[in-house]
């Protein structure tokens, strides 16, 4: 199976290790990324002021790419995510930036957000399925992984339908079908604080440590994350509490498909 | 020749502050077959109805038109007027100038002109009215109780003391419904249990009550009256005539597991039990997902031990009909899942329980005997902390958007009780507002802060976690303007509630109307607030919206009330506005018996002239009028047109559609 | 005399058939709520969705409406246990049909308000309103006579 | 603009409808950057509908928001105060000479390892 695959701009540089291990993994698993043409950065924030449209057409751009090229577009980076996700949203509800976005975009035909957006954790779950990947499994890691959601998979529920905003379970599955326990810990859905990191070092620092002491306090191991900036943050911030990695390194890992 | 009058309303400035009623009623006289037009400051008062009844008789009017409020507001009280004064009640027409026009206009213009084209509507179709006679039907002197909870019982009590049998249909084994899992009550923190048992025995000892419990209403058919229920008796397993309460069978019960639902899960009981030591009736019943006779065929163990033979795997459902004259609906209410509530940390930990859960964990009778200890690891919670409002008031789509109306009293009552109980336990109220209105309510709730020394902090919790075996409450203090975390022992959530999830399969049985909320809708919110719009079919307790016992059992009594002044009627007048075939026209095809939700219409053989002294038999359509309801289906499915239905006959309903369309 | 040269605004002429058990209910609670509608639209009261024959809504086009509306209880909350179904089917054969005669299938419409639904009357009606306005005047199966006032 | 018509942009820019509020707190009770904040989550709803202009535009809390939603998410009336927020913060960086942040800054502040993603997002939040 092809899907359409758009890396971002932090995975063509501090954030390799997410996108080749991904890339492995799901060549693996049988599911090829391809790359989509000239794709531009997403932002990386979804801009919320409802006049807000330049900041939104990289993202209407790859999504009308990938609505010629299959229906579905795949992202792995979780600020890509929701910021493609949120603006296909907003196409689809077909209001003023809709209207707008298509008037500038001049497309043969208006995008009105027919294509499906697909973060790799939902590739796994629905197109390859955890018990696939069960079989698939060379090492299983026979280890405690606490699951870091942060927010961007996450919220606005009501608009990115990733899982349950309090509860969510998909990453646990995930832990589960490479043979590691997951561990629950309340802080996994709490923000980490990375976005203010640039103005504001003392909160970033205050929230990862928070969010990686729960962790271990409840049994963790290691913790894993889609996201490179809260990667880069639990990294940095977290005092070294418990190691952070994509949880595509440890996919690698399970699968064999490693360096 | 028609002679019509016209009365318009100014309903005090209710219409008349943007309908200009002297220009309507003057605008009318000209109408052809307008022979009196006048307005009146309020045309439903004495007064009112006197200028009316003054105007029929003087200008000897054939039909009537009264320009005013809805007509499910008053039409009933001017056909009253009408009918003093001689004039055929059903000769009355109502345009609603009010609900349809004043109050959802600002405009006078616009008004003013939409008040003179429904005031024609209704002249045009009053003219084509006919003078009806309302039929007589009788009463059946029983009635049924949907519902054993205390809205129930106290209904049924009601009416039984005033002579009429009553039966109680109770879904579950025992009537008591949720008071019976309370622990105490407010204001008054007399104990639940104490107050209600003894209505319950009363109930089984009364003469004239039926219960029929681990029963439910499968169909109705009828009407006001006349109404004939289907009920099913769910098979317990248990012979009701033999079984003794004796409990034996509890005791020797190899499968113990199953949760105990009285005690909201809380601890667990047998396969065949007893739900609590008060049940009425006392007798046990058997859980058969969970029997292991019935999984595997073998055990019978309580088979053997049943010294009175009660036990009977074979008993199957059984079905009874009966007969009612007035139908009172009583299904209570449940707490509303958690599901959408994670950030309180229902799912996760133990220590995150209801309120309801908390009753249970107070009660004498629960699962501690009445000590307070924590589900995980049965000690004493020393940091008790509440959250009001979780899934009330909330529009978000996560929970209810109404007030539950009880949590505040409730919770001020557990915080009292815990403090009472345990003084070394500190206790903290999370509330948005605190809602007392009542009689002694807020006087209560200022106990529990000023001789209690409960913390009541106002702010909403946005986060519960466990850190290091602490329940973390994170909220708002906005008084303060703080964010506090609270490190807490038991967190328990003042959890909104929703109407059993039943009454939607009952309102739809009975056709009586339900709200988005699933509430039952009442025929007029101050009027009529215990009528459902279905006639014969009354409302009490949380069924209609959220209500403590105090007003639930003041509902309970008014719906008996209004039960027994119907069941004491000897007949009841219907509804002439029913179907009615013009013979020479049907063809007796059928059709409209097809279409008759009621059964009302048959068929007979008559005999008609053809002329020239000839005749020929036909079959033509026949309607029952006692058993009619007046939908019109029927009049619609006529491929001849012989179908019409009286006081909305076609002919009347085409001249209101042109009346509106005229330019 | 002066012509009248400035052109009025297009108002349409509305018919709603309400139930009497939920719609009219819920007319009145929009009225009682006091949630506006336009002025044109007008009531008339069935007993039941059911109640309205075809022929009352080809009725109304041949007199000039612009837009008919049935409002019923709903789909299984039927006062008359039933009624409402007939409706659904009967309308959607109906509306299709008068569609075919040039009657826009945006000029006709069913809808399902409850009697505690005062909000949705107010705002089901302000949007066909709307719809309708944008539509224009109805000049199919309208009788010429009635139109120019004869 | 107007001081009015400032009040109009900033409801119109958040998309929400503060009337909604019933002031519950949940959203500062929820809030992880609630203590760094000198105008909280719900001051920010409460302010705008009073028409408060000045005290939005004044505070230092549109810096600290770390946009996680966690307060969009939980308010139990739909009211989303971080899009609140964002609309001050859009309204103040619009104005002249006042991004927030200068890129004469960024230099010394960024480390090896700081993802892309990171520099892009704040000169979008902060910058226009």
């Amino acid at each position: 199976m092809k899907l359409c695959y758009y890396p971002g701009c932090t995975l063509k540089t501090k954030a390799q290790a997410l996108d080749k291990t991904a890339r492995k993994c799901a060549a693996a698993l049988g599911v090829e990324m391809e790359e989509i043409e000239n794709w531009q950065c997403c932002g990386a924030v979804y801009p919320m002021g409802t006049d807000e449209i330049a900041t939104k057409l990289s993202a209407v751009r790859a999504l009308e790419y990938a609505k010629r090229n299959g229906g579905k577009l795949l992202t792995l980076c979780s600020a890509c995510h929701n910021v493609i996700k949120r603006t296909n949203e907003d196409m689809k509800a077909g209001g003023d930036i809709a209207i707008r976005a298509n008037n500038y975009s001049k497309f043969d035909e208006p995008y009105k957000g027919e294509t499906e957006v697909l973060h790799y954790l939902e590739m796994l779950k629905n197109v390859v399925g955890f018990d696939n990947i069960r079989k698939a499994v060379k090492n299983p890691l026979n280890r405690k992984i606490g699951a870091y959601y942060g927010c961007l998979l996450l919220r606005p529920s009501g608009v990115m339908a990733f899982d349950n905003p309090e509860n969510p379970t998909i990453i646990e599955d995930f832990i589960r079908s490479i043979g590691g326990t997951p561990v629950v810990y309340p802080f996994r859905n709490e923000c980490c604080g990375a976005y203010v990191g640039l103005k504001n070092k003392e909160l970033p620092k205050k929230k990862s440590e928070k969010v990686l002491s729960s962790a271990k306090e409840k049994g963790a191991e290691e913790v894993i994350t889609a996201c490179p900036l809260c990667l880069y943050n639990l990294q940095a911030n977290g005092g070294g509490i418990l190691p952070v990695r994509y949880f595509t390194e440890l996919l690698a890992e399970a699968l064999g498909v490693e360096e | 020749m028609q002679r019509i009058g016209v009365f318009i309303c100014w309903c005090g400035s209710n219409i008349a502050a943007t309908v200009d009623v002297k220009k309507v009623a003057e605008t009318i006289k000209a109408e052809p077959g307008v022979v009196f037009s006048d307005n009146y400051q309020y045309m439903c008062s004495e007064n009112g109805q006197q200028l009316i009844k003054n105007a029929i008789k003087e200008h000897n009017l054939t039909g009537i038109v009264v320009g005013a409020c809805s007509p499910r507001m008053h039409e009933a009280t001017f056909r009253k007027a009408a009918e003093a004064a001689g004039l055929n009640p059903y000769m009355v027409e109502i345009a609603n100038i009010r609900e349809h026009c004043s109050w959802i206009h600002k405009d006078m213009d616009e008004a003013t002109e939409k008040a003179i084209v429904l005031v024609r509507t209704a002249i045009a179709k009053v003219k084509l009215n006919a003078p009806l006679t309302a039929g007589e039907s009788p009463v059946e002197k029983r009635a049924l109780v949907i519902g054993g909870g205390i809205a129930g019982i106290q209904a049924a009590l009601d009416i039984a003391d005033a002579g009429f049998q009553v039966d109680i249909v109770e879904k579950n084994a025992t009537i008591g419904g949720r008071m019976a899992q309370l622990d105490k009550t407010f204001p008054t923190l007399d104990c639940s249990a104490c107050i209600l048992t003894p209505k319950m025995v009363d109930c089984a000892q009364h003469e004239n009550i039926d219960i029929l419990s681990y029963s439910e209403v499968e169909e109705v058919k009828g009407f006001v009256g006349n109404f004939n229920v289907k009920i099913r008796r769910k098979a317990r397993f248990v012979d009701e005539t033999k079984c003794t309460g004796c409990k034996i069978c509890m005791e020797k019960c190899p499968s113990k597991k199953g949760l105990n639902e009285f005690n909201m899960n809380l601890d667990t009981r047998p396969a065949i039990h007893i739900p609590f030591a008060q049940a009425i009736p006392n007798v046990a019943v058997i859980d058969s997902t969970q029997c292991i006779k019935f999984k595997t065929g073998k055990c019978g163990i309580c088979q053997k031990f049943c010294e009175a033979g009660a036990i009977d795997y074979e008993q199957k459902d059984t079905f009874i009909e009966r007969k009612y004259g007035a139908i009172v609906v009583a299904t209570g209410f449940k707490p509303i899942a958690l599901d959408n509530f994670n950030e309180f940390g229902y799912a996760d930990n133990k220590d995150v329980i209801t309120s309801l859960e908390l009753e249970r964990l107070m009660n004498a009778a629960g699962p501690t005997n009445g000590v307070l200890l924590r589900p995980s690891d049965g000690e004493h919670p020393k940091v008790v902390t509440f959250i009001q409002c979780v899934g009330s008031r909330d529009t978000s789509g996560c929970g209810k958007p109404y007030c539950s109306k009880i949590c505040c009293m409730y919770t001020a009552k557990h915080a009292m009780m815990i403090r009472e109980k345990y003084p070394d336990t500190e206790v903290h109220v999370f509330y948005i507002d605190i809602r007392t209105p009542g009689k002694n309510y807020d006087e209560f709730y200022r106990r529990a802060v000023e001789q209690y020394d409960v913390d009541y902090i106002k702010g909403m919790v946005g986060k519960v976690y466990n850190e290091n075996g602490k329940l973390m409450v994170q909220g708002s203090n906005l008084i303060d303007n703080e964010q506090v975390t609270i490190a807490s022992d038991l967190v328990v959530l003042a959890t909104a509630i929703e109407p059993e999830p039943s009454v939607r399969k009952i309102a739809t049985l009975l056709t009586a109307s339900i709200d988005t909320n699933n509430f039952l809708t009442e025929s007029h919110a101050k009027l009529r607030p215990v009528e459902s719009p279905t006639a014969g079919v009354y409302l009490a307790g949380v069924c209609q919206g959220p209500k403590d016992i105090p007003e639930t059992v003041s509902q309970a009594s008014a719906c008996a009330a209004k039960v027994i002044g119907l069941l004491a009627k000897s007949k009841l007048k219907t509804n002439p506005c029913v179907a009615t075939p013009d013979e020479a026209m049907c063809n007796g095809c059928s059709q409209c018996a097809n279409v008759c939700a009621y059964g009302a219409i048959t068929y007979v053989e008559k005999e008609f002239r053809l002329g020239g002294g000839k005749t020929e038999v036909r079959r033509v359509a026949s309607v029952n009028p006692a058993v009619c309801q007046g939908c019109g289906a029927c009049t619609v499915t006529c491929p001849s047109g012989a179908m019409d239905l009286r006081g909305f006959s076609s002919k009347q309903i085409m001249s209101e559609v042109e009346a509106i369309c005229k330019k | 005399m002066q012509e009248v040269t400035e052109k009025k605004e297009f108002t349409p002429n509305i018919v709603a058939f309400c139930c009497n058990w939920c719609s009219y209910a819920g007319a009145d609670l929009a009225g009682s709520s006091r949630l506006t509608y336009p002025a044109n639209v007008k009531i008339i009261r069935v007993p039941c969705s059911c109640r309205v024959n075809p022929t009352f809504v080809l009725k109304a086009f041949q007199q000039g409406a612009d837009g008919v509306i049935l409002c019923g209880c709903h789909p299984g909350d039927c006062h008359y246990v039933t009624g409402n179904y007939y409706t659904r089917r009967r309308m959607a054969l109906l509306f299709s049909f008068l569609n075919y005669m040039g009657i826009e299938k945006e000029r006709t419409r069913v809808e399902w308000v409850s009697a505690a639904e005062g909000a949705k009357f107010s705002e089901v009606m302000n949007d066909f309103v709307k719809t309708v306005t944008a539509l224009g005047e109805n000049k199919r199966l309208t009788d010429l006579r009635v139109k120019e006032g004869k | 603009m107007t001081r009015e018509e400032r009040l109009e942009n900033i409801s119109t820019l958040s998309g929400t409808d503060v009337k909604k509020c019933m002031k519950c707190g949940k959203c500062s009770g929820r809030c992880p950057a609630f203590k760094e904040m000198d105008i909280k989550p719900h001051q920010f709803v409460s302010l705008l509908a009073q028409g408060k202009l000045e005290k939005l535009l004044e505070c230092e809390a549109i810096w600290s928001c770390l946009s996680c939603m966690a307060c969009v998410e939980r308010c139990p009336r739909g009211v989303a105060p971080a899009a609140v927020v964002e609309a001050v913060r859009d309204t103040v960086v619009r104005m002249q000479g006042k991004n927030g942040i200068k890129a004469e800054d960024i230099p010394p502040i960024v480390d090896e390892l700081i993802p892309q993603q990171l520099l892009v997002s704040a000169y979008r939040k902060y910058n226009k």
